[in-house]
């Protein structure tokens, strides 16, 4: 209990500290949205009087205040360019960017997880150096590139997938996992070559422990030492780093969302960062680092479920 | 004019089209709006008091007819009976007065407020009548009512609403946006000019081309705007879909800051216009699509100087010029702005650099993202070399003053020519038609002597679509630039 | 250095030497025009005779393109990771050795920073400083260092607990000399083994950030530059993807077996 | 009688090509029902690697048996298990043989409860599931002994202490009454009170079921104790086998008599006054003893050191309470004296000998050292304080920085100090390789080119280039095969006798202590229980832990075996205190000039 309460503790402290590196940092991009708003219509004195109605010429300690007041109170402002509140613009790209998230990482483990193991009990034969290669291969190429080959090849070339696009799970679930398909695809191949080395690693360490040899030693049939007595171990190690890939994940998103078209949190915040829609920028980046962050928390606390060891320290 | 691949068929009614939009639709408020891609959706939601024809004459449309004064400062327009609006309302003088008093206001930030510069009093003797007075001549001042935006008519006191739920007279209802992600239209059944033939139009906002394109293969979607233009061939030879290809969508040229030193010499300018071979530049950034250009002018229009012919590339003419500028071989370093906004300016700036290698100038490209391109380049005019394109601005006074004279607003090259601010001022208060033709000829021919920008070229615009959409030759707007889907269907 | 002849180390040891030998003497050998010198006639072409791996938008040869930008992409990787290293190195030592108030405030910090997406990060700095080789760098590097404190420390933590750091305290040893003396050398093999890994994943953000635009700047080539040049041309020459594609694959691949074998290769007790 | 298990012409490889190794050469021995048979032989000598084969795990460590028949006997008839396909082995193992591998710590799977792993067995041998399962499963613990055994079953292994984990690995290699029990040095990790315990554990189970041990140790008092016969191996062969009695009597080949002479024996030190080197085989000079002064000279004085170590916790993690690793000890050491602290894992020697080192800061107290309190001393004069006392640590290899080559780290403090430079440095740090007998051509190696005792030796040197005053030797002879442990302890006495150096000499073996010391202390507890003469703390144990100790250390002699009864299971206590909580002073009795004795209360 105290461990948990502990880790909740810091997660809110860290919280706080991603607010103040939030802030600050979108406080020295350069350009402003004012005149993202006038576009080509721009001028000086129109300039000067948005900007003053914006409330960009406030003190920064009193646009922070104002901007961490409101995100406490759910008031999180208007997005300046969008034209729309925040909150609920925010609300929508985590459920659509989430989608994919967990989607992608199902695919990743549900691939990388069996076939790490299957390299690592083969170890060094054939098997294990194609694992592996094919791993590396995996990571080697950017998502972005990966993206590309899918929609030429399940949307253009088999029609199976649409190429782009968004819909709402509430709306159509079929629909929405439909769409999220591709992008998922697309990170999850990354993704899954990562946690496939890492599984390996995990299980090749795993598998040399004397308890494995104990149960060996019992009598039990192979599948049940590597998959139960093995693997029970390994989830634990490979859960946390596939805990850390989140963070890896909202960064490729960035990128594969503006790729498929698909309008989630990563397409949000480069949209917001292209536009220097500040407010929306604070937010989403915000919001991207504490998702990623509460990712890690609750992997940490699922360890507690998977690693007796944990419950006690 | 737009040109046509398929047959035609009847038009059926009903159906909802999907339309792979190549841009994101931002602020949806037409007066505040200054983005082609927003005008571009609008233009099916509002309606504006005059419109052009397909010569760019100045036709009717919310208003039945109009008629100026003899000493040109007075304008009565008849309005149309019973056009409703989108909340059901009937649209009355009171309208007309509340959307142009709304368009000229500053406070409302609108884009076009100039256009209402000169106006003295509007007034609305009957329901169907608005007078406009003006307290000096302004020539353009109808032409540009039917530009973009300044001329549309909101119902009154609706102006609050606009920037997130637009309401016009126009032929299809706005219903919801998703920001970034699509819009959604329905047909407007009390359209003064006829129900629309589509139920519903969804505009899925695609920026990547490739994305956009495979979309409308695969079927997902119906049509799609900006075909990428080296698959534009392809298409059309396979034949499977319809392509609509029309002259112009906009124009491109390349800015010279007449701030930094080495541009005040126009035999720099000059020699820099020399360098670059347009027709290749063309090739090469656009694959051929478009046709090269000296004047910025819209080629059909009345004050199209086509007279001037673009000065052939002639590298070793261009050295000897900046030789004779004192700008031998290697000593110009010059660093050229582009924005990834319009990916063939990248293109074409990789060229440039290679010309420029030869004529021993160096170049160096800077890429910089829409924001950072308006506020370095448009903003503080921080620059040396950079290029952007317009839509085609038809009216020659919105073209020529505000782009050329040392005042006009969009001035960011810092261009300051006697001689062109003396006749685009003058063009301004000349009523007679013809006589402000030769005016703007003149500025074309003076703009092309001095190179105070390096004309380019206007660039095609185009639409690929399913064999099922019919109407298509109805669709582009005389602008070249929006799109109007009130005659557009589609078959079973 | 046996193990190092083994098929994975002679493997990924020779990629990493013929990139690196590719990216150094290639712009000595070669004039710097051949990346950019254009053929309009030829655009978009197939490998062939005259362009061994075809050519790209514009008519530029892929082939010159591809061994000009190795230069780039090796330098931008190579820097970027330095600097995460020179940076995260003095922080990861600090906080693992002496541990305490100092390891708290820094790792949250760290924890902090590793909480936004290295990419977000980068982006978010490229966008601040402006689009240039330089500003890459510096982004891919500060967006790199957290992970690279972050495992610095780790190691020198468990240094720090190792006897002979006790052996060598109860022998005299003052910290800086224990630093330079005992925990370096000890965490030099994590580290140089993390670096090539980050070298991968550096050459990766490099490609994320030009794919945004953000990167390396036209009519420069870097790898990642090229396959983001490439997108709109996929479908119908696909080479101009997977030239620079495969040219990021080999590298991380021969960088990965590399980290691998290195890792065996500095440790004296693997060698014989 | 047919042996159980018989074992011909085993030959065992790892690797392929240039890198095979032979692990097992030419091994050939059998084992009869109801006979506890002993391998004993010096680390490396494919002791493990026997036994892995026998149950044919050697295979997934990556071993090879090339050659050899494995026979055993069954009900049906003898099956050879070198040849035995995996279902069949899949069936004997678990069922036929039970194993129990030598470390506790790991040998239980940590996310497992002890119920699921003892009755997975169950399971699959006899297809026992649900409440049947854990009925048996109750019962072995009960079998082994284990308090609270119901309690346990719902446990996971962390919670567990050391030898009840190692009780609950016994449970499950007897799970089905295996005929044959395969124990890999069973009790090599733990304490001697528990190393007893789980002797006479298996002694009694294999009574009460008539099953084989295989015993393997490296341990002569260990086998002394228990084997019927011993299997003597070295480098992969078997070089002697025969009865236990004999083998300890009348060792035949040289490796077991070498062996043997290596080997300290509790009690062989009656009525010695002085500590004396081993005498082993090869030696000629009769050794001499390590005589104290004719005047005592004062060393070392501890007074009072106490040392606890915050223990954080709750959510802030604030101070909460203290672990109590040194509590409250005093004692004397002399110039050219020995003074040992025995005890078992946990009771603070290491921290007691750290903190003189103030290599952790001690809580209060003071030590000392020729007139000088280390305690009080500042940072600067800490250091220079060093050069006068040294430490020799436990783990050869760890102690040693693997990235350094052997000649700087002998160098480092004369370094530190600033003592030699140059040639001159090379100088004193070749004199030092001679001094502890390695070649110098040692002197450009790494630590993993030598051997444990070599690397032991460098530590000795290092710790001697200063020329100290006092060495704290924290286990430093018991990571090591007893010959080579043998040669290092004749190596620090000859130091002693040469240089006047003084030790102290932390060890939980019982028979080396006797060896060497000069005076003993015994911690329990952080505490200090009794501490004397060697001569009276061995032959007139007083205190109660003392006496339980002394009765729990095996003699390496076959007709001294002791009658271990079932001794009751009773975990020390913790040292873990409240931050409130005031201990009592420690007051002692004296019952010998010397000798004193914690007041027990
Ligand atoms: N998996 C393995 N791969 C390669 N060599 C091995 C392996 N396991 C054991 N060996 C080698 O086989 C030989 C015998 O090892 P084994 O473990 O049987 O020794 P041991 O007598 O049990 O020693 P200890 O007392 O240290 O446990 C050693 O030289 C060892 O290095
Ligand atoms: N650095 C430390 N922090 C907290 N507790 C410690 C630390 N070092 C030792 N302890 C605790 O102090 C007590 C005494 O430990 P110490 O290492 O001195 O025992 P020991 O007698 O040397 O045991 P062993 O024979 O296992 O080496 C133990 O309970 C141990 O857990
Ligand atoms: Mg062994
Ligand atoms: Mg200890």
């Amino acid at each position: 209990m105290a461990y948990i309460i502990n880790r909740v503790l810091s997660v809110l402290l860290t919280l706080f500290l991603i607010s103040v590196i939030t802030f600050a940092v979108t406080n020295i991009l350069p350009g402003d949205v004012a005149m993202m708003i006038m576009g080509t219509q721009s001028n000086p004195e129109a300039l000067a009087g948005l900007r003053e109605s914006l409330g960009l010429n406030d003190p920064l300690i009193v646009q922070y205040g104002r901007w961490i007041g409101g995100l406490l109170t759910g008031d999180w402002g208007h997005s300046l360019v969008f034209r729309e509140p925040i909150a609920p613009l925010i609300a929508q790209k985590v459920v659509a960017s989430g989608v994919i998230v967990v989607m992608s990482m199902t695919i990743a483990l549900l691939f990388a997880i069996p076939l790490g193991v299957w390299a690592a009990i083969h170890r060094d034969r054939w098997q294990d150096s194609t694992a592996s290669t094919s791993a590396l291969v995996g990571v080697s190429l950017p998502d972005f590139f990966w993206g590309i080959m899918l929609i030429l090849l399940f949307a253009r070339a088999l029609g199976w997938f649409p190429s782009s696009g968004f819909v709402h799970p509430a709306d159509d679930l079929l629909g929405a996992i439909r769409h999220a398909f591709l992008p998922s695809l697309a990170l999850g191949l990354g993704l899954m070559a990562h946690l496939t080395r890492m599984t390996r690693s995990t299980m090749i360490g795993i598998m040399q422990q004397e308890f494995i040899r104990v149960a060996r030693a019992k009598g039990l049939a192979e599948r049940e030492v590597v998959w139960s007595y093995g693997l029970r171990n390994a989830i634990g190690p490979v859960l946390t780093v596939a805990g850390l890939q989140v963070g890896y994940l909202f960064g490729s998103i960035i990128v594969v969302e503006s790729l498929f078209n698909y309008t989630g949190m990563g397409w949000l915040t480069y949209q917001a960062l292209l536009n220097r829609d500040i407010p929306l920028i604070q937010s989403s980046v915000f919001v991207i680092a504490a998702v990623v962050m509460l990712t890690n928390l609750l992997v940490d606390l699922l360890y507690v479920v998977i690693d007796p060891r944990i419950r006690l320290s | 004019a737009p040109r046509i691949a398929s047959a035609q068929t009847q038009p059926v009614s009903g159906g909802t089209l999907i339309w792979g939009h190549s841009e994101t639709t931002q602020n949806l408020d037409m007066h505040q709006t200054g983005t082609a891609s927003t005008g571009r959706v609008l233009q099916n939601v509002h309606n504006s008091i005059v419109t052009v024809d397909q010569d760019l004459n100045v036709i009717p449309m919310l208003a039945e007819s109009f008629e100026q004064s003899d000493d040109g400062l007075t304008y009565t327009f008849r309005l149309r009976p019973g056009v409703k609006f989108h909340d059901g309302s009937e649209m009355t003088s009171a309208d007309v007065k509340y959307s142009f008093e709304r368009c000229a206001n500053p406070d409302t930030g609108a884009v076009n407020f100039e256009v209402f510069n000169a106006v003295e009093s509007i007034d609305t003797p009957d329901p169907l009548t608005v007078v406009v007075t003006l307290n000096q001549i302004n020539a353009p001042f109808l032409s540009r009512l039917a530009e973009n935006g300044a001329g549309v008519i909101m119902p009154e006191g609706s102006g609050d609403v606009q920037g997130e739920t637009p309401i016009g007279a126009g032929p299809f209802r706005f219903v919801r946006r998703e920001f970034g992600n699509e819009v959604e239209l329905e047909r407007f059944d009390d359209y003064w000019d006829g129900p629309a033939y589509l139920e519903r139009v969804i505009a899925r906002e695609i920026p990547e081309p490739t994305v956009r394109l495979t979309g409308l293969r695969t079927g997902e979607l119906h049509m799609i705007n900006d075909i990428p233009a080296d698959r534009i061939g392809e298409i059309e030879d396979a034949g499977e879909l319809q392509v609509v290809k029309w002259f112009p969508l906009n124009w491109d040229f390349v800015n010279l800051n007449h701030t930094f030193e080495p541009f005040q010499d126009a035999r720099v300018r000059r020699a820099f216009d020399m360098i670059i071979d347009k027709e290749v530049l063309l090739e090469g950034a656009l694959w051929g699509q478009g046709a090269v250009t000296a004047s910025p002018s819209y080629p059909t229009s009345a004050s199209f100087n086509a007279d001037l012919v673009q000065r052939p590339q002639d590298i070793d003419g261009a050295r000897a010029l900046l030789e004779e500028a004192g700008y031998p071989p290697g000593s110009l370093d010059i660093v050229f702005k582009a924005t990834t906004n319009y990916p063939y300016h990248i293109e074409s700036a990789q060229i440039l650099v290679e010309w420029f290698r030869m004529a021993g100038v160096n170049l160096t490209i800077e890429q910089l993202t829409w924001a950072d391109w308006l506020s370095q380049c448009w903003v503080d005019r921080d620059f040396q070399m950079t290029m952007m394109n317009f839509f085609t601005l038809w009216e020659p006074d919105f073209l020529y003053y505000s782009l050329f004279n040392t005042v006009g607003a969009f001035n960011y090259r810092s261009i300051s020519d006697p001689e062109i601010d003396a006749l685009t001022e003058e063009a301004r208060i000349t009523v007679d038609p013809a006589e402000r033709a030769e005016i703007y000829k003149a500025v074309q021919q003076r703009l092309f002597d001095e190179a105070h920008d390096i004309m380019l070229w206007f660039r095609n615009g185009s639409i690929g679509a399913q064999p099922s959409v019919g109407g298509l030759d109805t669709i582009v707007h005389p602008n070249g630039s929006n799109l109007n889907f009130h005659k557009v269907w589609l078959n079973a | 250095m046996r193990s190092f002849m083994t098929g994975k180390g002679l493997l990924g040891g020779g990629i990493v030497i013929t990139m690196l030998l590719v990216a150094i003497l290639a712009p000595i050998f070669i004039p710097d025009t051949f990346a950019t010198r254009m053929d309009m006639r030829a655009r978009l072409s197939g490998p062939s005779l005259d362009h061994i791996f075809g050519t790209d938008q514009l008519g530029r040869d892929l082939f010159y393109r591809v061994v000009l930008g190795a230069q780039t992409s090796v330098m931008i990787a190579g820097a970027a990771v330095l600097m995460s290293v020179v940076i995260g190195l003095p922080l990861g030592i600090i906080s693992g050795y002496y541990g305490g108030v100092i390891d708290n405030v820094l790792m949250r910090l760290v924890d902090t920073l590793l909480s936004f997406p290295a990419l977000l990060l980068a982006l978010t700095i490229s966008a601040v400083l402006g689009p240039n080789l330089t500003n890459t760098i510096i982004a891919i590097g500060i967006a790199f260092t957290p992970f690279l404190a972050r495992i610095i420390r780790g190691e020198a933590l468990r240094v720090a607990q190792m006897p002979y750091v006790e052996a060598a305290r109860a022998a005299g040893t003052s910290d800086l000399k224990m630093i330079i003396r005992h925990v370096l050398p000890n965490i030099m093999p994590a580290i140089i083994v993390q670096g090539t890994i980050s070298l991968a994943f550096a050459i990766l953000a490099e490609a994320g950030l030009s794919f945004l635009g953000l990167g390396t700047q036209p009519p420069d080539a870097s790898w990642g530059l090229m396959i983001q040049a490439s997108r709109d041309y996929l479908d119908v020459a696909p080479w101009t993807a997977l030239v620079p594609g495969a040219a990021v694959a080999i590298t991380v691949l021969g960088l990965n077996m590399f980290g691998d074998v290195l890792r065996d290769v500095l440790d004296p007790r693997t060698q014989s | 009688m047919t042996p159980i298990i018989n074992i011909e012409k085993l030959r065992v490889t790892f690797g392929k090509g240039d890198e095979e190794v032979t692990a097992v050469k030419d091994v050939s021995f059998s084992i009869n029902p109801g006979e506890t048979v002993c391998i004993v032989g010096e680390s490396g000598s494919g002791k493990s690697v026997t036994s892995l084969s026998l149950m044919r795990l050697v295979e997934f460590g990556g071993g090879t048996i090339v050659d050899g028949r494995m026979t055993l006997a069954g009900e049906n008839g003898a099956i050879d298990l070198a040849q035995a396909d995996a279902d069949t082995m899949r069936d004997i193992r678990g069922d036929e043989m039970g194993m129990i591998f030598q470390e506790p710590m790991t040998s239980l799977n940590p996310v497992f409860t002890i119920e699921r792993q003892l009755t997975d067995g169950l399971r699959v041998h006899r297809g026992l599931t649900g409440q049947a399962a854990t009925k048996r499963a109750l019962q072995l613990l009960k079998e082994v002994r284990i308090p609270e055994p119901e309690r346990r079953l719902k446990q996971y292994p962390h919670e567990l202490s050391g030898g009840m984990r190692q009780r609950v690995v016994i449970a499950i290699a007897m799970a089905c009454h295996p005929r044959l029990l395969i124990a890999d040095e069973p009790t090599t990790a733990l304490d001697v009170t528990i190393q007893a315990e789980i002797l006479a554990l298996i002694n009694q189970l294999k009574r009460e079921t008539g099953m084989a041990v295989m015993f393997i140790t490296h341990d002569m008092a260990v086998v002394a104790q228990i084997a019927d016969r011993v299997v003597v191996m070295y480098r992969g062969d078997v070089v002697e086998e025969g009865p236990v009695e004999e083998i300890f009597a009348n060792p035949k080949a040289e490796y077991t008599k070498a062996l043997l002479a290596a080997v300290p024996r509790l009690g062989e030190m009656r009525g010695k006054a002085a500590p004396e080197p081993l005498r082993l085989v090869g030696d000629t000079a009769p050794p001499k003893p390590i005589t104290p002064r004719e005047t005592p000279e004062l060393l070392l004085e501890v007074r009072n050191l106490t040392t606890y170590f915050p223990v954080k916790g709750g959510p802030l993690r604030r101070h909460v309470a203290n672990v109590h690793a040194v509590e409250d000890v005093s004692f004397t050491l002399n110039k050219g004296e020995t003074l040992s602290l025995v005890g078992e894992s946990g009771c603070g020697k290491s921290s007691c000998g750290r903190s003189i080192l103030r290599l952790v800061e001690p809580t209060s107290g003071s030590a000392i050292l020729d007139r000088k309190d280390v305690l009080a001393a500042s940072h600067r004069d800490l250091r220079i304080l060093r050069r006068d006392m040294q430490m020799i640590f436990q783990d050869p290899f760890a102690s040693l920085n693997p990235y350094m080559r052997l000649s700087a780290q002998v160098a480092e403090p004369l370094r530190n100090f600033d003592l030699a430079r140059g040639s001159e440095l090379q100088d004193r740090v070749a004199a030092l390789f001679d001094r502890v007998e390695l070649p110098r051509a040692y002197m450009r190696r790494f630590p993993h080119e030598l051997s444990g005792g070599q690397r032991q030796r460098i530590a000795i040197a290092r710790a001697l280039s200063v020329s100290p005053k006092l060495i704290i030797a924290d286990e430093a002879v018991s990571a090591l095969d007893v010959s080579v442990q043998a040669q290092v302890l004749n190596l620090m006495m000859e130091l002693q006798a040469d240089l006047g150096l003084s030790f102290l000499f932390i060890s939980h073996d019982m028979a080396v202590v006797e060896r060497v010391s000069h005076n003993v202390a015994v911690m329990y507890l952080g505490r200090i229980v009794e501490i004397g003469p060697r001569a009276a703390v061995f032959e007139n144990p007083q205190h109660s832990y003392t006496k339980s100790l002394m009765l729990a250390v095996p003699i390496a002699n076959p007709r001294d075996r002791k009658q271990i009864g079932d001794l009751n299971f009773k975990p020390i206590p913790s040292p873990m205190h409240p931050l409130s909580y005031t201990p009592e002073p420690s007051r002692y009795d004296t019952v010998g000039p010397g000798h004193l004795v914690l007041r027990e209360g």
